[in-house]
């Protein structure tokens, strides 16, 4: 697998040409796909070209959440790129469903997709790379592709916290509360206190 | 230098410059967008690429055609390659060599649009049928052309016309030829065939990886080649100069025609016809001045 | 129920099934075209069905909402469609999706739903969970339509076409590079909006779905769902959120325009007119950034005001980009236009006659290309446009060059609001968050987005929820003129004519839709042909 | 001649295009980037996940903690989180390069302890939760809340009955 993707790396190095495959996004993505090839970003001094037909890609930018109608139609359009290939999935609809992940006429997103791919037509996930944005801006696609190609190593890493402490500390925490309010620590219930 | 040696040169220079020359012209176009541009060797890095990809066949191709349609192609030009003198100023020449040089540029068309019927993709046929209608229109023009340029220049043979005698019916026949050179360039507004937005690259839509490449190649040594017949017929001169006053008029010319390109849309198949048709006016003019002996 | 609201920019009329028909022709002799129609279940509330028809009526400046209901036993209502053909997709929608039948329609089939969908379940009653997925049925594919003879060829754009940058398929029928006949085919895009917002969203999360309708002209989408619920709330919107909601809606008519000025030149084979306007347009997506924090979803939006206020820093820094954008937009359109070549694609061709304009019902730009004055900011003022000056270009050469005329206008007209705008925003509170939400109160919302008008319809439901919600964009109404417009012209212009309405597939997506135009049973199988084509 | 003035304009602007991602690109002060969670602060009150329009953020139990999952590819940078959190734990920084093969990066945990109700020891609240709710509401009221909600709900009942010490666990 490592290997594939430095073969790849190798192959797309100064040139790579990208098929656009919209699988039911709202047009943000698609337009901010075009807009890195406008002269503020031009992309073409990468080496990027967008070209219409797939057999002539070597990488896909997919976006859209895959609409259920789009579904088999997309599949195909991500066979017809020959190996190796790699997508682009680009905006949050492709990155995690977008907005209407769950509902009853979308897939949810390229996991979704990968795994009914796998299920369903036998297909192997390609390598991807996952540039969220609602839409990502110009230079957040550059920045992707620029995983892609492996130009940078890429900064976005898995965040997990787990608080420290344990049960004491509730006790020391009703101590600072109570301390607050000039009460003693306790739980007992007061009953004849009004409005309780 | 022996004839086949200095044949060797040429071809490898035209090989080796052809892509770089599309390069030069990508450079200037995106200048004139207001952009950056790829680096000049980015045609060759798109063809080393896909050169090393595997080319795909579509399932309801006739295959043989289909696999065989680049080759001749790039072949085609290739051999063509070998008559015109380019970097060098010797090659192998024959009596017919130009006539030879003129069907084999079209072979190479015609196989592009044969690759395309192969491909069975609807897109692929209506660019093929683009290309053989544009293809019929070019000949005619050519024809006159041609003919006139021979008649002025006493023969057919390249090694008569190179440099052409300093006559009216020459500069004319110059001038239209210029015109053609940028035609079957495939240059917007001619390039019907493969316009992008209507028919996704017309015939070539199918083809992958090698093919592709070969595909490519075969577009841009042809027209460097044409470039070089237009160089040819005006460069008096022989020797170290000439190569370098070629190379150096290959990269202005170029560049104009890349600014050309830039700035127009595209014409519809039919006024491009239409055109051609009218252009033929220029190629009789030509003509009628050389038998006239002017 | 049964009430009627006689003021504001809409009014809520219960007809019976037997004289709607009377209503609607008597609105269309009047001037009045049809905006849009949704189906509702109100089974939970009062064991009907009803049909809610918006018909615009620009002259008096108000919206007729016509309210019918049926039983639940029996969900059939009398079709409007032979007296009001822009009827027929709103209709049909309201059947594919809740299951309400109309009498007399002469063409009710899918319309929405992919065909594989099982009969009787419709998504958008409430008895159906918005995140259900159904395993599709086999063997509901329909009649292929018959326009094949020896000499046609079928030229299938899309799904997947570079011109289309959306998954939507056109056939077009071709003889010898004329087109004879085209068929539309939308309904790739559908995404479940509708049903997502009554079920999982909340009243201001649904700002940000509207957005989502599209990429492109989203901040319309949520200002006219925000005018609806404010209209149905009866809220009352600071002046300066009306004036930054308007400055925004201008902003991004702006860049729509200048996008579709690219993307026709490009279409034209000359890119370098689309470096051109793109390069200009960047200025304009500055300025949103700017002000919002987004080059596109600007996500301003939210009932009762807006979320974001404009520091006197950030206006002096907006004019001067808005001064760079329109000089160098100035100077690229008026050398464009210069260009003979470019302009002979576009003169003459793609022509939709008044007269069929009217009766489709088309709107915004393609509207006012054939002679139609009509514009929502001037006919039913909302946001700022009631303060500010502005003119409605009209042109009435029915071609794609006229379209094109108009889009130029309108671009400087906007840059001149957005320095109106500037120049005299009110002081004072963004938002208004003091209101309280009716049960059950319906409101409508429309503006006039960069491809035209935009409707919204709402129900409010309880507990900080809608209970329908109902967008209709632009391209609804424009789609159906594409056919008329295509056919008999050279296959060469076909991308210029579809582009000419400035489709949004996404926004029409919303719900989705098919149609031959012609009435023609559809097939899906056609569909897959492309990029079967593509494959191995 | 408009194509000659349009040449002379392009070539009169020259380059326009930037040097990213070689050269850095500025964006504004309140650019909507990146969310991120400050766990420091956070307490776990969910109110940016129901106001999170495409549920990107989602507030679940495991247990002793309570999660706080953010998910980035999901997340469509609309600020609101940031305007409904109470705390200020969640803002969006101007941080736009996300981009990652790695579908794991994309998410971030915030796992807090909760806090076993004193009567049934189900656990119902994080500490940090229940400790801005002791400070914000009156001492009694306070006690009443170590008792998770339902226990809350018949508690009331119990002391009218006499039912004595609340603090049985």
């Amino acid at each position: 697998m490592e290997t594939r993707v430095e073969d790849y790396r190798k192959l797309v190095k100064r040139s790579l040409w990208v098929f656009h495959l919209n699988s039911g996004s709202c047009n943000g993505c698609d337009i901010e796909i075009l807009n890195v090839f406008a002269p503020r970003n031009d992309v073409e001094r990468l080496g990027i070209k967008l070209v219409g037909s797939p057999r002539h890609a070597d990488a896909i930018a997919l976006t859209g959440p895959v609409t259920r109608e789009c579904l088999p139609k997309v599949v195909d359009a991500i066979k017809a790129v020959p190996e190796p290939k790699i997508v682009l999935a680009i905006g949050a609809c492709a990155c995690g469903g977008g907005i209407w992940y769950d509902t009853y006429s979308v897939v949810g997103g390229v996991k979704e997709l990968y795994r009914i791919m796998k299920e369903e037509y036998g297909m192997e996930a390609p390598p991807t790379v996952f540039i969220p944005g609602c839409p990502p801006k110009p230079e957040a696609i550059i920045y992707g592709v620029a995983v892609a190609k492996g130009m940078i190593e890429p900064k976005q890493r898995r965040m997990v916290y787990v608080e420290e402490g344990g049960g004491d500390e509730l006790a020391r925490m009703l101590e600072e509360v109570n301390g607050l309010r000039h009460f003693s620590a306790g739980f007992k219930v007061r009953r004849d206190v009004n409005g309780t | 230098m022996m004839p086949e040696l200095s044949t060797l040169v040429n071809v490898v220079f035209v090989v080796l410059f052809a892509p770089l020359l599309d390069g030069i012209e990508r450079k200037v176009k995106a200048r004139l967008q207001t952009r950056q541009g790829p680096p000049v060797l980015q045609s060759w890095y798109d063809l080393i690429k896909l050169l090393k990809r595997p080319s795909v066949e579509p399932s309801g191709s006739f295959g043989w055609l289909f696999r065989l349609a680049p080759a001749v192609a790039l072949s085609s030009v290739l051999l063509a390659s070998t008559f015109v003198p380019s970097l060098l100023a010797r090659s192998m020449g024959f009596w017919g060599d130009l006539i030879a040089f003129v069907y084999l540029l079209a072979l190479a068309s015609l196989f592009l649009a044969l690759g395309g019927f192969a491909s069975c993709n609807p897109y692929a046929q209506i660019g093929s049928h683009r290309e053989i209608s544009l293809l019929m229109a070019e000949e005619f023009s050519l024809a006159f052309i041609v003919a006139g340029l021979a008649v002025s220049a006493g023969g057919l043979a390249f090694s008569a016309m190179f440099p052409l005698p300093l006559k009216a019916s020459s500069v004319v026949g110059v001038l239209a030829f210029a015109v053609m050179v940028y035609v079957s360039g495939a240059r917007v507004p001619f390039d019907v065939a493969e316009a992008e937005p209507e028919i996704v690259e017309g015939p070539l839509i199918e083809f992958s990886g090698r093919s592709l490449g070969l595909m490519k190649l075969t577009a841009y040594v042809r027209r460097l080649l044409l470039f070089t017949v237009l160089l040819n017929f005006v460069i008096p001169f022989g020797g170290v100069l000439r190569s370098s006053v070629y190379v150096a008029a290959l990269l202005v010319l170029s560049a104009v025609y890349a600014a050309f390109e830039a700035y127009f849309g595209r014409f519809r198949t039919a006024d491009a016809v239409r055109f051609l048709k009218r252009f033929a006016a220029a190629g009789f003019v030509c003509w009628l001045l050389a038998v006239l002996g002017w | 129920m049964g009430r009627s609201t006689l003021e504001g920019r809409f009014r809520v009329i219960d007809v019976s099934p037997d004289e709607v028909a009377e209503v609607v022709r008597e609105l269309f002799e009047d001037g009045c075209y049809y905006a849009t129609g949704m189906g509702v279940d109100e089974r939970p509330l009062n064991g009907r069905f009803a049909v809610y028809h918006a018909i615009n009526c620009p002259k008096r400046g108000v919206y007729v909402i016509l309210r019918l209901t049926a039983p639940e036993n029996r969900p059939s209502v009398p079709s409007i469609t032979p007296v009001l053909r822009g009827a027929e997709w709103a209709e049909r929608e309201a059947h594919d999706m809740v299951g309400v039948t109309f009498e007399n329609h002469p063409n009710l089939e899918r319309l929405i739903l992919p065909e594989d969908w099982p009969d009787g379940v419709y998504p958008l009653r409430k008895d159906f969970p918005y995140n259900r997925k159904m395993a599709g049925t086999e063997g509901t594919a329909g009649v292929r339509g018959e326009r094949h003879d020896e000499a046609t060829m079928s030229v299938p754009l899309g799904p997947y076409h570079p011109l289309l940058h959306e998954p939507e398929y056109f056939e077009l029928y071709v003889r010898e590079d004329r087109i004879v006949g085209a068929d539309y085919r939308g309904f790739h895009v559908h995404r479940g909006m509708e049903k997502l917002a009554e079920s999982r969203m909340t009243l201001n999360q649904i700002p940000f779905l509207a957005e989502r309708i599209c990429g492109i002209c989203g901040c319309t989408h949520s200002a006219a769902y925000c005018q609806a619920v404010e209209e149905a709330a009866g809220v009352e919107v600071p002046e300066r959120a009306l004036y930054i909601r308007s400055l925004m809606l201008e902003v991004e008519r702006i860049h729509s325009h200048l996008l579709w000025f690219g993307v026709a030149c490009h279409l034209l084979g000359f890119d370098s007119g689309f470096m051109h306007f793109w390069r200009a347009r960047e200025y304009v997506m500055d300025i949103a950034e700017l002000i919002t924090g987004n080059r596109k979803t600007y996500g301003i939006n939210l009932v009762g005001g807006v979320r974001r206020d404009l520091s006197g820093e950030k206006i002096q820094k907006t004019l001067k980009l808005l001064e760079l954008a329109e000089g160098e937009s100035r100077e690229v359109i008026d050398n464009v236009v210069g260009m003979k070549e470019l302009i002979a694609r576009m003169e003459g061709v793609g022509v939709l006659r008044r007269k069929d304009a009217r009766e489709i019902g088309v709107v915004g730009p393609v509207a006012r290309a054939s002679g139609i004055d009509t514009d929502v900011r001037r006919d039913h003022p909302y946001a700022a446009y009631g303060d500010l000056d502005f003119k409605v270009p009209v042109y009435r050469g029915c071609d794609v060059l006229s379209r094109f005329l108009v889009r130029v206008d309108e671009t400087f007209e906007s840059f001149s609001l957005v320095r109106q705008i500037l120049e005299n925003l009110p002081d004072g509170e963004i938002i208004n968050e003091e209101y309280s939400l009716p049960y059950m109160e319906f409101g409508l919302g429309s503006t006039e987005a960069p491809r035209g008008e935009d409707v919204h319809m709402v129900l409010t439901g309880g507990e900080n929820q809608v209970y329908r919600w109902h967008p209709r964009a632009p391209t609804y109404n424009n789609l159906p003129a594409v056919p008329l417009m295509l056919e008999g012209e050279d296959v060469a212009d076909a991308p210029i004519i579809i582009a000419s309405i400035d489709p949004c597939f996404s926004c029409t997506d919303h719900v989705s839709i098919v149609d031959a135009g012609s009435g023609r049973v559809l097939w899906r199988g056609p569909l897959l042909e492309g990029v079967e084509r593509l494959r191995r | 001649m408009g194509r000659i003035k349009l040449m002379g304009l392009a070539v009169s602007i020259g380059k326009v295009t930037e040097r990213y991602p070689f050269a850095p690109v500025e964006v504004p002060d309140d650019y909507r980037g990146k969310p991120v969670i400050d766990p420091g602060i956070c307490t776990g009150c969910g109110a940016c996940a129901s106001a999170c329009p495409p549920q990107a953020i989602q507030v679940k139990e495991e247990g002793e903690f309570r999660v706080v999952h953010l998910f980035l590819g999901r997340c469509i940078f609309c600020g609101r989180c940031q305007d409904v959190c109470p705390e200020g734990a969640i803002r969006l920084t101007t941080e736009f390069e996300l981009a990652t093969p790695n579908h794991d990066d994309l998410h971030q945990f915030v796992r807090l302890r909760m806090v076993r109700c004193v009567r049934c020891g189900r656990p119902f609240d994080t500490y940090r939760h229940l400790v801005r709710s002791l400070r914000e509401v009156p001492f009694i009221e306070g006690e009443r809340l170590l008792l998770c909600p339902e226990c809350r709900a018949k508690a009331p009942l119990d002391w009218l009955e006499g039912g004595g010490d609340g603090n049985e666990g």
